[in-house]
């Protein structure tokens, strides 16, 4: 059992968790994305194909401007427009949402490769240089505290905006009255409309929200902790962000614990180099520890009433 | 009309949904500061009329005038800007939300950026509720409460939005008499204070109790206004449904047979897990309908689905016959003869998407009668099955593939009422078999559990309305916290009654 | 109306292809040939593209049920994938072990490992769910990395590596492989090829068979009727009398089975070892799509898995043709999908006025509406 | 070499080539066998057609497909399509057939050694032993950055063509300075940089300051990480000092140079099947360095092992030494 004496020794170490919470925001961002967006009552399993779309239009956009805060926020738009299809689709057409949501994730696989051929051909897509990647920040002071200053101040930029997004996103959600009415409609649409709320609206914005988030994640994974973009290489994150949302009950900070769990699997992993396992065998630790979680402590989650429902006003 | 100000005035509206004309250029108009009363049967148009002057339904053709002026209404923010406030037939409320959240809605307090301000919220609920004498608890969910305070907080929700014209359709449907009592104190000191009220019901009493004025619908027309000092049930009864209606029951002296069911001190908890049942017993005889009075809550629901084998007994012993079945689960109970009509029509009874035909069979459908060795579905049985049903039972419906959705309330009980009977049950257990449901199907659904009685059923009714109680039942037993408190003559008078209700009275143990 | 929608898909399509420069009718006539053998500019052998088709067909027809069969119970399988490959683990150490054992005996032995596997893997969610009321789309997708995870370490230095240096399984034994329709024979020649490119295997039949098995099941038999009900309406479904716990597991395992049942007809039939192919595999993810396409109905999956099948080998004629990215065929794919789900075509018609018609009634709620509400809520009897 | 293609013009050869999953983007050995048949195309006149594979399920297709269009050649890019080769050279014995990094094999992979196919196999044994004496040199002579005695290698899966890279490194690297240390780590992935990166930042926290990827785009990440902790990378299959700054220098795996030499002696009538290595000594294989000014002491370090190589006195392992 060396193995899982070196897991324990790992789990001392700074490094392991400060790769850990990189890792996790990497589905913390989809994930909240999927939170506002069921919360207000659509299903969202989409975030796979916005943040593909976002990683490579930020690498399309930073090689074209050089400017990564641009080529960033175009990742943002660019996910916010998978997300627009996704809700015209769903709230407009009152598609079957998740119909739509695999829609767009096949549609982005395929556009996002069909368009690397089609725009650069041979030579292939490029590489950012070192200076206009989302940099690595290191919070002057805070930086210098032993563990926890190499965990949570020597990280990239967008690991900060993150985590303040998570407590603004729990903030919106619970305590202000825009999070009072996207829940009601995603409780009870018709009540929400009675009241005088207008449901499409909160609807698009929150679907909208979900893409500007997964597209941002989509701009760190590409231009932040890569340089380029290949194709597929979100791989399966947007999905366990959705399960990540569900783990965490289609709350912020539930979701953020389970995205910390695959984030610490990943992070273990990534030093097979040293631990003595079949690393096919210590890939699967966050998933079935994912499933003894489940079983054991977290249990049923419910979520809400109306999601996955469109909405049919009373009129037509 | 014109002598007095119109607060609405509704004229020549049409609505055309799929197959049915739900509104055919309806003239409705409401004078300020009464309480006008709109019945009709099922499907009659009524939801379709208010929710069109509510903004919630756009009628293909006709205009609407408030207070005199012409309205534009196009959703329900218009409507409840011109001060045009709604109580939906289906409540329009948010279980996980607070009471509080529930009421501000739309119109929330707020401090600082947009957050909510609890605190002030607390308040102007605090301050309506005394204003009007609505007591309410701002922070209890909304889940959690009976059906008569979540009607309550659907009041207090709209007068916070600063209405002058109320509509309640049907507001009463599911109150307890002594509910709709209160509420009515309620809408009285309301047109005191200078609010209309529209009031949408069944229950022709009551219209006649509180209204100034009536309207009666028939398929989506307007077929009479009427002065409700000038009219009677009958005649209202008679403009609804198109033809005469026997509003009393008349059934022979029942003759009880051998006993069928024996419950004997029966314990059970309530969904929130605390005693709901605390040691029922009585007997049940062959040919006599058991009426179950008592307000609601004070376990009939619970009494009823341990019965039915929904709910699981803490105590105490069911016998059928000989068989003691306490421990059946709804299926077996079913096999033994035990038939069950549920309260809860859209959500338990039926399953809404399933075709009249699927419905007709629910938890039969692996008995011997629709299955080959209860796997494989015998679908021609089951359609003629159905067939009978609706025929006999006068279901309207084009064909038995219609889902049960798009039947009608009263339809959908008929469905239910019928495939439960027509199973030939040893015992027979309705609950609330005519809520929400017009008068025409009711008159039908009381004759048919008379004839079940007189075929030798033993019935076990429980409804929240006195007057069904007294008149169908052969014996009534007064249920009050969990117990059965007294067996009473169905003669007894309602004052003695409504005593024993509310846990005053001398108590009578009866036969059992 | 579908027909219309799949046509205003191509319609989007074509506009993309243009847009990117390249000839739509080229990149069209490629898919037509590769997928039905139709209109065929450069020597393809029509027969060998239908037969290409169908080969792609068998295994999206037995996950597409895998993946309907729970949506009718508000249940959301994207497990496929992670049954199919139980299913493909267990069919191969089983073709293996027993390679000595007589076809007639052996192949049922395979397949119904192979589903027994399945059901296993789709079991724990199933368990998880009517136990602790775990999510579904959770478990299953946890399941999936499993799986994968698992069959990589089976044949790289596992148990069932052929050799060091390999990542792939020894082949299991000819008595455990389906025969295909044509005899495996580079010296007979049938339509101008060796038979032995036609790849079409018995399998076809199996999973035919399954898809009939699936209607049947749903339309036909109480447990289909309760599995329904339990989808629609948990409630009602109580008062009924049936155990929404059992009724959810259950589904779970027939779900399962019939995924692996996939797996083991892809290794029995055509892969004949579990290789590394399997790392990628993405049928059981297709099959969701499959099953929404084909609105979870029997014809309806097939005709979606016949679509998907033919697109998938159009694909590759379409870019040997006509070099336009064979992953113009993911984005057609999801036009598809979009156009048929929001049924564009018949929203359009309806704002036409010569055409108005008074739209029907509620519609039977979409597929997978009722998953993530009523019916996906976990069941709350009392244990 | 104008190729004799260019003398008969009554034929133009068709040449088709089938990527594997990794598809023609792969920043690795399917984007260079591409650039390979575009080189062809140029220089023979030759109609040269791509297919990509979506799935393992599309190599037998694939490659049938080509074939049974009597393509003079086709290409099947990578070992992952050994069987589907082996199967379809089979059923179309008068088509030429090319596979990299592999031989058309039965399903126990064992090379079918049919005469219309050539394996164009690669020494990556030998590719790798150069960037690893340059590795170990830096090392050994305190020219690394952190000098600490810890080089490592990322390889994307645990399969002989990954491997034999990192055997020659790890050999090479031992030789030049006997104490060092290899971390050898997997990512199980060959197209997601961040899966790379995480590996390779563990082994940066194990000191390594000289990582070698062998994972192809995913091994992109790898390059980052040590750009990003100014360390020194090595890029592999192609050479890639663009990819990052901190790429000192490149493994080469000429797969480009390979599938020309294929199609060539098809144009040229030379085609003879059988197995081809490419190694150092034909120049299939070698190294580039890349972003930094090579002491000459290395320099002729590298030249002599590259010869001793090229003659035979040196042979790196093909499997990792302990
Ligand atoms: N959304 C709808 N779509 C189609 N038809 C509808 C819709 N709503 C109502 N209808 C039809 O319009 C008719 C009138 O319905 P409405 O709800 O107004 O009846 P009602 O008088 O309120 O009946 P009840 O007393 O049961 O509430 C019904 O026959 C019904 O079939
Ligand atoms: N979407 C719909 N399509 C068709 N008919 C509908 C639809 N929604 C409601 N209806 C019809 O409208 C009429 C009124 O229905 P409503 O929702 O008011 O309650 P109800 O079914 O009448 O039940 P209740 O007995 O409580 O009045 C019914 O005939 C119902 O079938
Ligand atoms: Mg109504
Ligand atoms: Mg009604």
């Amino acid at each position: 059992m060396t193995a899982l004496g070196d897991i324990l020794h790992l789990l001392f170490t700074a490094n392991l968790w400060q790769a850990a919470l990189a890792a996790a925001v990497l589905l913390l961002l989809p994930a909240l994305g999927g939170v506002i967006s069921e919360r207000s009552g659509v299903v969202n399993i989409a975030m796979e194909g916005m943040m593909l779309t976002g990683a490579f239009f930020a690498v399309v956009a930073n090689l074209a401007w050089h400017n990564v805060w641009l080529a960033t926020g175009v990742a943002m738009l660019s996910g916010a427009l998978m997300a627009s299809i996704h809700a015209i689709v769903s709230i407009r057409f009152r598609a079957d949402q998740i119909v739509s949501g695999i829609a767009i994730n096949i549609f982005a696989a395929g556009l996002t490769v069909f368009l690397v051929n089609r725009i650069y051909g041979v030579q292939d897509i490029g590489h950012v240089g070192q200076s206009e990647l989302l940099p690595n920040i290191n919070v002057p002071g805070l930086d210098q505290i032993p563990f926890f200053g190499k965990v949570l101040f020597q990280q990239n930029v967008i690991v900060y905006v993150a985590l303040i997004l998570l407590v603004l996103m729990h903030l919106l959600l619970f305590r202000t009255r825009l999070g009072l009415r996207i829940r009601s409609v995603g409780e009870h649409p018709q009540a929400a409309d009675t009241a005088g709320i207008n449901v499409y609206a909160i609807r698009y914005g929150a679907v909208i929200t979900s893409g500007l988030l997964s597209g941002l994640a989509g701009a760190f994974l590409a231009i932040g902790v890569s340089n380029t973009f290949v194709p597929n290489m979100t791989d399966g994150r947007g999905y366990i962000a959705l399960a990540a949302m569900i783990f965490g009950k289609w709350t912020p900070f539930g979701a953020f614990v389970a995205c910390l769990i695959f984030g610490l699997g990943q992070a273990i992993y990534d030093n097979n180099s040293i631990i003595h396992v079949s690393p096919y065998l210590l890939s699967m630790l966050p998933y079935l520890l994912t499933l003894v979680v489940l079983a054991g402590l977290v249990g049923r989650s419910t979520p809400p009433a109306a999601d996955g429902l469109p909405y049919v006003a009373g009129s037509e | 009309m014109s002598d007095q100000l119109l607060a609405v005035d509704m004229r020549n509206i049409r609505r055309q949904f799929p197959g049915v004309l739900a509104n055919n250029d309806v003239v409705f108009s409401v004078r300020a500061g009464e309480i006008h009363a709109l019945v009709g049967e099922n499907g009659a148009g009524k939801s379709t009329l208010m929710n069109i002057l509510y903004g919630l339904i756009h009628p293909d053709s006709g205009e609407i005038l408030i207070n005199g002026k012409q309205a534009h209404i196009t959703g329900p923010r218009d409507a409840i800007s011109l001060g045009i406030g709604m109580v939906h037939q289906h409540f329009m409320l948010i279980p996980v939300f607070s009471v509080g959240e529930n009421i501000m809605l739309g119109r929330e307090p707020v401090a600082g950026p947009d957050f909510y301000d609890r605190g002030r919220a607390r308040k102007e609920i605090n301050d309506l509720t005394k204003k009007y004498g609505l007591a309410l608890d701002p922070d209890a969910r909304m889940g959690d409460m009976p059906v008569g305070l979540q009607q309550r907080a659907e009041i207090v929700k709209v007068l916070y939005r600063g209405a002058s014209i109320l509509i309640l359709d049907e507001p009463t449907g599911v109150l307890t008499p002594q509910e709709t009592k209160e509420l009515f104190v309620v809408l009285r000191d309301l047109v005191k204070s200078g609010k209309t009220i529209i009031f949408i019901s069944h229950k022709l009493k009551e219209v006649l109790d509180i209204s100034d004025r009536i309207t009666v619908m028939r398929r989506g027309r307007v077929v009479g206004h009427l002065t409700t000092k000038e009219t009677n049930e009958e005649a209202i009864a008679t403009l609804m449904v198109g033809r005469e209606v026997l509003l009393r029951v008349d059934k022979k002296p029942a003759k009880p047979g051998a006993v069928v069911m024996k419950v004997e001190n029966v314990t059970a908890n309530s969904d929130q897990g605390v005693p709901a049942l605390k040691g029922v017993s009585f007997e049940l005889r062959q040919g006599e309908i058991l009426g179950i009075a008592g307000v609601e809550g004070n376990g009939q629901s619970e009494l009823m689905e341990v019965l039915a084998g929904t709910r699981k007994t803490t105590g105490g012993h069911i016998l059928l016959g000989e068989r003691d079945i306490t421990t059946y689960d709804a299926r077996t109970e079913r096999d033994a003869g035990v038939a069950f009509i549920p309260e809860d029509r859209r959500g338990t009874g039926l399953v809404l998407s399933f075709s009249i035909a699927e419905n007709s069979i629910l938890g039969r459908e692996r008995s011997p009668k629709f299955s080959w060795r209860n796997v494989v579905l015998k679908l021609v049985a089951i359609r003629d099955w159905a067939r009978r049903l609706v025929q006999e039972y006068d279901v309207r419906t084009p064909t038995i593939e219609v889902a049960a959705r798009n039947l009608s309330g009263g339809n959908q009980q008929k469905v239910i009422v019928a495939r439960e009977m027509a199973s030939k049950p040893k015992v027979l257990l309705a609950a609330q078999p005519t809520r929400g449901v017009d008068i025409g199907a009711i008159e039908f659904i009381h004759r048919r559990i008379v004839a079940e009685r007189d075929e030798g059923t033993a019935v076990l009714l429980v409804s929240a309305e006195l007057d069904e109680v007294r008149s169908l039942s052969d014996r009534i037993a007064v249920m009050y916290e969990g117990r059965i408190v007294s067996i009473e003559d169905p003669d007894t008078p309602e004052e003695r009654l409504g005593l024993l209700m509310t846990g005053g009275g001398t108590r009578r143990e009866g036969a059992a | 109306m579908p027909i219309g929608s799949v046509i205003l898909a191509f319609i989007i399509g074509a506009l993309i292809v243009a847009v990117t420069g390249a000839n739509p009718f080229d990149a069209y006539s490629g898919l037509l040939c590769g997928g039905f053998g139709i209109a065929c500019s450069q020597g393809e052998n029509p027969a060998l593209q239908l037969s290409n088709t169908v080969v792609f067909m068998i295994p999206l027809l037995t996950t597409g049920v895998a993946v309907a069969l729970p949506f009718r119970a508000g249940l959301f399988n994207i497990g496929a994938e992670g049954q199919l490959l139980a299913g493909s683990v267990a069919c191969t150490a089983i073709g293996i072990k027993f390679a000595g054992l007589p076809a007639p005996v052996l192949i049922p032995m395979v397949l119904i490992g192979g589903m027994l596997a399945g059901a296993l893997w789709a079991g724990v969610a199933g368990v998880l769910k009517a136990t602790v009321g775990a999510h579904e789309v959770v478990t299953t997708i946890m399941l999936n990395y499993v799986a994968q995870w698992l069959v990589r370490y089976l044949i790289i230095g596992g148990p069932l590596q052929l050799a060091p240096g390999t990542s792939r399984s020894s082949p299991i034994g000819v008595n455990a492989q389906l025969p295909t329709l044509l005899p495996a024979d580079n010296s007979l020649i049938i339509f101008g090829l060796p038979a032995s490119v036609f790849r079409v295997h018995w399998g076809l039949a199996i999973a035919l068979a399954a898809v009939g098995a699936f209607a049947f099941l749903l339309w036909r038999t109480s447990l289909g009727y309760e599995i329904r009900a339990v989808g629609q309406s948990q409630k009602a479904a109580r008062y009924a009398g049936v155990s929404v716990r059992r009724t959810i597991i259950v589904t779970m395992l027939i779900a399962g089975a019939f995924s692996g049942l996939a797996g083991a007809i892809q290794i029995s039939g055509v892969d004949h070892s579990l290789t590394d192919k399997y790392f990628s595999d993405t049928t059981g993810f297709d099959a969701i799509a499959v099953a929404l396409l084909g609105l979870g109905s029997a014809v309806g999956i097939i005709l979606a898995a016949v679509l998907f099948g033919a697109l998938h080998s159009g694909g590759a004629i379409m870019q040997s043709d006509s070099g336009i990215s064979s992953n113009l065929v993911l984005v057609l794919q999801a036009l598809i999908l979009f156009s048929i789900a929001a049924n564009f075509v018949g929203q359009i018609a309806r704002l036409i006025p010569g055409i108005r018609r008074p739209q029907a009634l509620p519609p039977e709620l979409p597929p997978a509406a009722p998953l993530m509400t009523e019916a996906a809520a976990p069941p709350p009897e009392p244990a | 070499s104008s190729g004799g293609g260019g003398g008969t013009p009554a034929k133009t050869y068709k040449i088709g080539l089938v990527t594997d999953i990794g598809g023609l983007n792969d920043k690795s050995f399917n984007h260079l066998a591409y650039v390979g048949l575009q080189k062809a195309i140029t220089d023979f006149k030759i109609k040269g057609d791509v297919v990509e594979s979506k799935s393992g399920d599309d190599y037998v297709p694939n490659l049938t497909n080509f074939a049974s269009k009597g393509y003079d050649l086709v290409i099947g890019v990578g070992f992952l399509m050994q069987t589907a080769v082996g199967t379809v050279s089979g059923q179309f014995p008068n088509v030429h057939f090319a596979i990299i990094d592999g031989a058309g094999t039965d399903a126990n992979g064992n090379d079918l050694k049919h005469a219309n196919v050539e394996s164009l196999f690669f020494k990556e044994q030998d590719a790798g032993a150069m960037v690893g004496v340059i590795a170990g040199w830096l090392e050994k002579n305190g020219q690394a950055k952190k000098n600490k005695g810890v080089i490592s290698a990322v390889g994307g899966v645990s399969i002989p063509p990954v491997n034999h890279y990192i055997a020659g490194y790890k050999w090479a690297a031992a030789m030049e300075d006997p104490g060092i240390k290899v971390l050898v780590g997997y990512s199980n992935d060959f197209t997601d940089p961040a899966k790379c990166k995480g590996v390779a930042q563990s082994q940066i926290s194990q000191n390594s300051d000289i990582l070698f990827q062998v994972a192809g785009g995913c091994g992109l990440g790898v390059l980052q990480a040590a750009g990003q902790a100014s360390l020194y990378s090595i890029g592999v299959d192609a050479d890639q000092k663009d990819a990052d700054p901190s790429v000192i220098a490149s493994a080469l795996k000429k797969v480009d140079v390979a599938t020309y030499t294929a199609i060539k002696l098809v144009v040229n009538g030379q085609f003879t099947g059988g197995a081809q290595t490419f190694s150092i000594a034909n120049g299939g294989a070698g190294y580039s360095p890349d972003n930094l000014n090579v002491p000459s002491a290395l320099q002729t370090e590298l030249d002599k092992v590259e010869g001793e190589i090229k003659n035979g006195t040196l042979t790196p392992p093909a499997d990792i030494p302990a």
